[in-house]
């Protein structure tokens, strides 16, 4: 399963609560989109739990959106950069995908 | 393969009404189908042709109708949703007795069913809101 | 409509969740995502609703929403069993975090765990969020 | 004392724009004065006279007319926000060139000065939003 | 200052925020609308937060979001309850106001 | 309006603080919080402006909005010295949780510890916020 997050992790339990329910289990992917992207960037107070689920899951982020925010340098190690084609490809990928809004 | 979406806020607020629309055109590049882009909540503000953004801005509402227009999309506003916000076609004005309409080209107005529809005859849906 | 659907979809049954995380009347999700949940029961589809985060606050009893003047929909909730909507999902540390448990909810429910929870969502074709 | 209001999110959405009114109604019943009203962001669209909500809820739009009606309020639509969502009066829509307007009685179109202003004519601002 | 909150305190940062700002000092006050009034009651995982900041300042709910939302029976003791006549009086009482967007 | 309103105000100068708390592009809160600034530069008011939680981010350098087809309105702030806007603050902790330090921000600010930013609010007339 793709799961979105469209959420800056310090504004919304978006992610914590993707995490929570997701994050230790396998087949789960994560796509950081919109403020999200926050999610992906290093030196943060979420980066350990970020980290931490990347022992499990794929992580990726839409660079589109990292590079509107300015973020583009600073991705943490081990998220994968995708485009909207990419974005695409991964929900085509997946078997379902879920928005956490 | 055949993609639903989902948007559920108005434009300029929420990103949410730009990556669905960058997303559906990266969908249509791929080769892929559009199904259905149903608007819920908020997004049927997307709907309406009274906006005027800055010169130098994108005109959300119109690049909706003209991907809908080059790809033949259905552009569906939910009836419920677009009633308590003041979204309305020519016909839905006159049965409600108002002396104004504010849907733009390419947008059609229906039920709640056809967002589950597009559930069941797509491969994808994606839900883009807040 | 539901029977046109029927005919359409030749018995496709697909698994449908609507995913419930937001408060009651702070925002207008809990309430349009209910009328979504209603519409899908007319389509024959193996539906279920998911609570979690501030989602489980849709479902607590004795809510009176006189004073604010606004619409109280909580009842529907107990409805849901009439349109064969019956699979009610609550996550466990969801009620927890917030003090509640499953007594004060005004429906039964299946309470899980956050990794079944995550499981359950795992399993779906269609998962909408609000 | 005079107090200001500032509302940042539309009807039914957000309970920012009920909590406004009833705030508004309850200062005014307490004898104070409500200077303005300003819609910015979302807000604007509280100005829309097209809505039709479910027979059984309050009728936002209509309240705030009302009660501009019998309190002589100043309720006013930041016109850059209301061209980006669609929001225009009779005189807007001849100027913008557009075939049909949707203002509500009792609102009137201005720019975001009356804001500022507003800021410095009353003893309290209070915002409402999301 | 009379700091107004409107969202779940277990959704969104803004409670959290206001007691990091505005939490150690006297002569702010606390009110609690909308979604911000479940940071009112009992038993949760943000109550010692609250509770830290009771020994500080005020903090009042408004009554008729507590009842919408089902929880007035659950406001942890010290929070003062107002309906809007007292939302109003304390707009007019304090010397300025915040909302916590 | 300018000329206009120092006649009208005659002299009245207030304390108005514009908190920034969002992050920019994700919603519109940022961008149509700064039009409300550069407004108030012609009110020959006392203007700060507060930065904190993620609208620390709408200070970050290096914003490129080309491929979300949106505009890069982050050069704004640096302009706002020529509106003679130099009340820039912006609280420690939003930076350090973010992992960010004043050489990643685009214009000069002054950083504030978490309850010097409390007494600052304090201090003001009017406190918007978006």
């Amino acid at each position: 399963m793709l799961h979105i997050i469209n959420k800056s992790p310090f504004e919304n339990n978006s992610l914590a609560s993707c995490l929570r329910v997701a994050g230790a289990a396998k087949d789960h992917a994560i796509l950081f989109i919109e403020d999200g992207v926050y999610g992906a960037t290093q030196g943060t107070a979420v980066e350990k739990s970020v980290r931490d689920a990347m022992a499990n899951m794929a992580v990726y982020a839409l660079n589109p959106d990292l590079e509107a925010r300015g973020v583009q340098g600073r991705v943490m190690n081990g998220v994968k950069l995708v485009d909207y084609d990419g974005f695409v490809d991964l929900v085509a990928e997946h078997d379902n995908v879920q928005s956490w809004l | 393969m055949k993609f639903a979406i989902m948007i559920n806020e108005g434009p300029y607020t929420h990103q949410a009404a730009d990556s669905a629309y960058l997303f559906a055109r990266a969908v249509l590049a791929k080769g892929h189908e559009v199904t259905r882009v149903f608007f819920y909540h908020d997004g049927v503000n997307n709907a309406t042709r009274l906006t005027v953004p800055p010169a130098d801005d994108r005109h959300i509402v119109n690049r909706w109708s003209e991907l809908a227009k080059a790809h033949d999309l259905d552009l569906v506003v939910c009836i419920a949703a677009a009633q308590r916000r003041g979204l309305m076609d020519e016909n839905e004005a006159k049965r409600q007795g108002k002396d104004a309409n504010n849907i733009a080209p390419g947008f059609r107005i229906s039920g709640l069913g056809q967002l589950v529809e597009a559930g069941i005859q797509s491969d994808r849906l994606v839900v883009f809101g807040d | 409509m539901s029977e046109e659907m029927d005919m359409d979809e030749g018995g496709t049954v697909k698994k449908f969740m609507f995913v419930n995380r937001k408060a009651p009347y702070g925002t207008i999700y809990a309430l349009e995502g209910l009328e979504v949940v209603l519409i899908s029961a007319a389509f024959d589809q193996d539906v279920s609703l998911a609570f979690l985060d501030d989602g489980v606050y849709e479902l607590v009893k004795g809510q009176n929403t006189k004073a604010v003047e606004m619409k109280n929909f909580s009842s529907t909730y107990r409805a849901l069993e009439g349109y064969d909507i019956e699979k009610l999902y609550v996550e466990r540390e969801s009620l927890e975090v917030r003090g509640l448990n499953e007594d004060d909810l005004l429906v039964d429910v299946q309470v899980l765990s956050a990794a079944e929870m995550g499981e359950m969502m795992a399993a779906q074709d269609v998962v909408i969020s609000f």
